[in-house]
């Protein structure tokens, strides 16, 4: 819960107990077998892990590196949001809990969040910014249509972050039958490290098929977005133990590890984009994913220490990436993970990434979602 | 003991039942003239927040003042910077969430608000377990740091803020945020005792404390009530200040009334 | 290439040519270990095969059976359709042609073969309607992200059924470089039987899955969408050989078997849906995918043998079953799935699959894409 | 030997080529005027679209007709019961689509065509493999089943084909539909020779002959052509029968010329 002087736990007194009930539980959980054993079938026979991962091909041949994708688009609801929601599903069920609360962005943790309670035969409820919920009008019904309320939210900005405060106040007046189901490495103790933990599979179903994949077994490059980060803290999981480089792509315009100061926000402690008042601002980015003004704490931690190194991306670059992955391999990913595939593309160019490299990026999820986006682009 | 604390004991002492007000700082070109209301309504200290962007603790009466203010430019510094000008009767308490306090450290921030004349700090998002640094700058500058306890706080942990807490001890008086309630939450009164139990200090009662009869209720069983929701509503309607001295003279009357 | 009074090779002369150059090019390449090793890493490491079969918990404890669902709405694109397309993308390279030529109705074909293309460096002519362009313009969207070339058909109806013409006629002045890349179990000979090979793979993954998930081995009934037929075809190929009894479902308002004569069209003899002159009908039908008169040559031989069995269902039966699929397990199906479900609800109600039976059930594909038509009709 | 092949060879016995014009059944209310000027311009025989409504050989041209013939509510039996009632000094021959043939059994089909004076057919997607059933129905009944031979047809093929055909060879002049074409595609006159060598049955080509010129060109390495898609084209953009008789006179003289 603590990655140096980030993380902790910043909640109102009155999620105290709430905070310390779901870290004991997870605590039990997680050195449960048997809980191991429901969640991995769920994760295969359900999710459809393991997830593939695929050679890019013609991208490596024209890069001049051996390229491989980890496949989370492939998962089921189109994104690694899956893995997370279907662990804190569980653990919400074997504590007693029957209604899932979560909070979300772009609608891809919602739509995870309200499959994983239809799935279990819980009720969800879910924050939504009034902006996204005009933005992302499909996800809304998506979520209605398994049975979730979607709650709007007309504060502030009226986006994710307004989100998660009004989830974390929902779930201040509903801890006896709610369970809060955080989308990323967020939030307070234990969430950060529950859900990275929750997302590892990423990571470590990467290293096995690494293993066979490359020569080297371990790739020399190991890459992946980050808003939350939950997709790159579950692919690190995998790697932090190995010589391999890395790297979080953060978009331009809300670089909360490139251009935040630290401070605290929606329970925890970490780098945030703020004014020089305190005042939280926007992110603003062309992937509604990654719209959050914090970074999950052990991103923060892991950049102070130097054993992850995280850059940034245009939303120009981001386009181009999107749209060169889709002629070169036949994937549409989203704009989340298409942050991951500019930087490759930049960091090859400019010889930060040398010739003969080998490199692991993590594709979070699939493009569906945004093609009306990329409709109005082009 | 600081000035907060000091006036919270004697009132006590005197019999008489703390009725603590609140107001979002820099609501209005003249907010400051909502402190003298309540000072003349009887004020024991007055509460004042400190806008954030992000108040997650509370319900949509404060968040709306809070945007409000924000909205008009308001800053903390802005906001000390008035009260510096004032010279109150009553012990000045400041609220804000941790992100405001911590931005340019603990220690700054403390000595900024003992400048402005500010005696006590809450701060809702920094429980008991993150609090000590804070703990230190505070007492540093003579701020008294009030701590929360919620219905949900376990016996051992309320024994914890109880001892930490200083000036007075915060009791939520129910699982949920600020706002104005029809009834007085029941669950504010086991708490309340609990506190009573474990320490000396003050105890006063927040969160859902709308009505005189709530005030009187509340009163039974604590020290004194805080008052937020109910009186910023009528802030955001467009309630001038002799407006709310009046609400809050009843609230006052109802306290007295007890206490006799 | 023949089923019984079924199938054939009714093209123009000038076809002929490239329907046998096909047909040897398959029957070499199927014996080729070499091309299945190809294809089987495509299928592995691309497309995200094995599917998951996932068992329907919660509808199966509702409807007192044990549904089982084969999940090809995990597959790459969203639908089984990948399966058939590289397999075709292979043999064609494998020809040395270097364009796919494609027909699409709803979308689905055409951003499969337009994935297909960009992964193996070929290009693709895309023959839709100009109607199904207006009504699914997000697919559109994808295809030429993908780099293919969509070519709009203002012939007749304007529909599926038009860009089959049309995409035949293109064939006929390209075979030299062009190959046609159908996108079900119909057309001239060797296509019907070529793309169940191509799609058995879900039967023979199923049969396999089964035997672990099941402790009779194999299911009682197999059952499984019918537009053309190929997730059917697929499906059915894996359980022929054992005592399931195999249902295919068609729309009301497109029931080919149910509904249509015997007749020839798009170069097969088949039943189709057609006036007393011989004059081919629309197909109307909620699921776009399933909107064709005709339907797989093998799936009229399997109902007049009695092996297979047909049944329709109207639209009003799917939407239901699209809802109660999504809410009851969390999965958002394709509308043309959903007749697969939509049947399965209203045999056990009629007792046609009495309680305590074992269910198969082919998930074709995912239901993003149907999205705005569910929200249009709520 | 039948009415349509008998006439074939007889035309070229006598040094003329043959000239083939087609029109689509039905497309006006009073089509068969087309039939009358298309004789009296010099036609040897007069091919008849019956119209289908998923014509997968023919170019916009002719789908555009058979779209707006069948949008009259035309039918196959309206379209026979009209021709019944000509007496044309020139055989007729019916091209329709495998779907219409089979429909009500080849039999019936032949047997109609039969009743209403007609002496060939010709149906593109069925190809020589798939024929035996309606080669034998169309014998029964003394129709001439004319098959298509195409660029891509391999030696082995064309043989089987130049077998099986009856009344003439259709030589399919290009890899691709109907339609009107610049210029006469090359890839004809090597199919028409080959076609010449394996049999002796007349060998018209089709497909693309779209001008006088072009009708003299093919003439020269074949006995005839087969003019659809140019004339359909001026009978869809309203030309009268009068305006279509001008326009095969023109391919008239000049087949004529080269045959001089």
């Amino acid at each position: 819960g603590r990655f140096g002087e980030y993380g902790g736990r910043f909640v109102p007194e009155s999620l105290i107990a709430a905070c310390e009930e779901v870290e004991h539980a997870f605590r039990d959980a997680w050195a449960d077998p048997l809980f191991h054993g429901q969640l991995d079938r769920l994760l295969a026979v359900y999710a459809g892990r393991p997830t593939a991962l695929t050679p890019a091909w013609r991208l490596s041949a024209e890069l001049g590196i051996t390229l491989l994708l980890k496949r989370e688009d492939l998962a089921h609801t189109g994104s690694h949001k899956i893995n997370n929601v279907l662990g804190q599903a569980l653990l919400a069920k074997r504590m007693g809990k029957q209604r899932l609360i979560a909070e979300t962005g772009a609608g891809q943790h919602g739509v995870a969040t309200a499959t994983a309670a239809a799935l279990l035969g819980m009720s969800a409820t879910v924050f939504m910014g009034e902006r996204d919920i005009e933005r992302q009008e499909l996800n809304v019904f998506r979520m209605r249509m398994l049975g979730a309320e979607v709650v709007p939210v007309g504060s502030g900005s009226r986006t994710l972050k307004d989100a998660c405060s009004e989830a974390l106040r929902h779930w201040v007046s509903s801890v006896e039958d709610g369970y809060y189901c955080l989308g990323s490495v967020m939030g307070p103790h234990p969430y950060p490290w529950l859900v990275r933990e929750f997302q590892r599979v990423i990571g470590d179903e990467a290293r096995t098929q690494c293993a066979t994949e490359l020569r080297t077994a371990t790739p020399d490059f190991v890459v992946a977005c980050v808003g939350g980060g939950s997709n790159a803290a579950g692919t690190f999981a995998g790697f932090v133990d190995t010589p391999a480089r890395l790297i979080g792509v953060e978009p331009e315009g809300g670089a909360a590890i490139n251009s935040g100061l630290p401070g605290i926000l929606h329970g925890f402690r970490t780098k945030v984009l703020q004014d020089e008042h305190g005042q939280i601002s926007e992110a603003h980015s062309i992937a509604a994913g990654l719209d959050y003004p914090g970074v999950g704490p052990e991103h923060a931690y892991l950049a102070d220490l130097g054993r992850a190194e995280y850059f940034t991306v245009s939303d120009a670059e981001v386009l181009d990436a999107v749209r060169r992955l889709a002629k070169a391999e036949g994937i549409l990913c989203a704009l989340e993970s298409a942050h991951a595939v500019a930087w490759v593309l930049r960091a090859v160019e400019d010889g930060e990434i040398p010739a003969g490299s080998t490199v692991l990026l993590t594709l979070s999820g699939r493009g569906d979602k945004d093609m009306h986006t990329l409709m109005e682009l082009s | 003991m600081n000035a907060l604390e000091t006036r919270t004991r004697e009132t006590r002492q005197k019999g008489r039942k703390l009725l603590a007000p609140y107001v979002t700082g820099g609501i209005t070109d003249d907010w400051t003239d909502y402190l003298r209301a309540y000072q003349d309504a009887g004020a024991d200290l007055i509460e004042i927040g400190l806008p954030f962007s992000d108040p997650t603790l509370d319900g949509p009466t404060v968040q709306q003042a809070s945007d409000r203010a924000l909205s008009r430019g308001t800053t903390v510094d802005g906001i000390l910077a008035d009260l510096a000008k004032l010279d109150p009767a009553v012990p000045l308490v400041t609220m804000t969430y941790a992100n405001l306090v911590l931005r340019n450290g603990a220690d700054s921030f403390c000595a900024a608000l003992r400048e402005a004349g500010v005696s006590g700090l809450i701060v809702p998002d920094m429980p008991v377990d993150e609090v000590a640094p804070l703990s230190e700058a505070a007492a540093r500058h003579g701020i008294d740091l009030v701590l929360l306890a919620a219905p949900s706080t376990t016996p051992d942990r309320l024994r914890v803020i109880a001892g930490h807490s200083r000036g007075f001890v915060y009791a939520v008086s129910l699982m949920g945020t600020t706002g104005e309630k029809r009834d007085l939450p029941e669950s504010g009164r086991a708490l309340a005792r609990s506190l009573t139990e474990l320490t000396d200090l003050p105890v006063l009662v927040g969160f859902g404390v709308s009505r005189p009869d709530h005030a009187a209720e509340a009163a039974r069983y604590a020290d004194g009530v805080i008052v937020g929701s109910a009186l910023m509503r009528k802030v955001l309607d467009g309630g001038r200040a002799e407006d709310l001295r009046a609400e809050l003279a009843d609230m006052r009357t109802a306290l007295d009334a007890i206490a006799d």
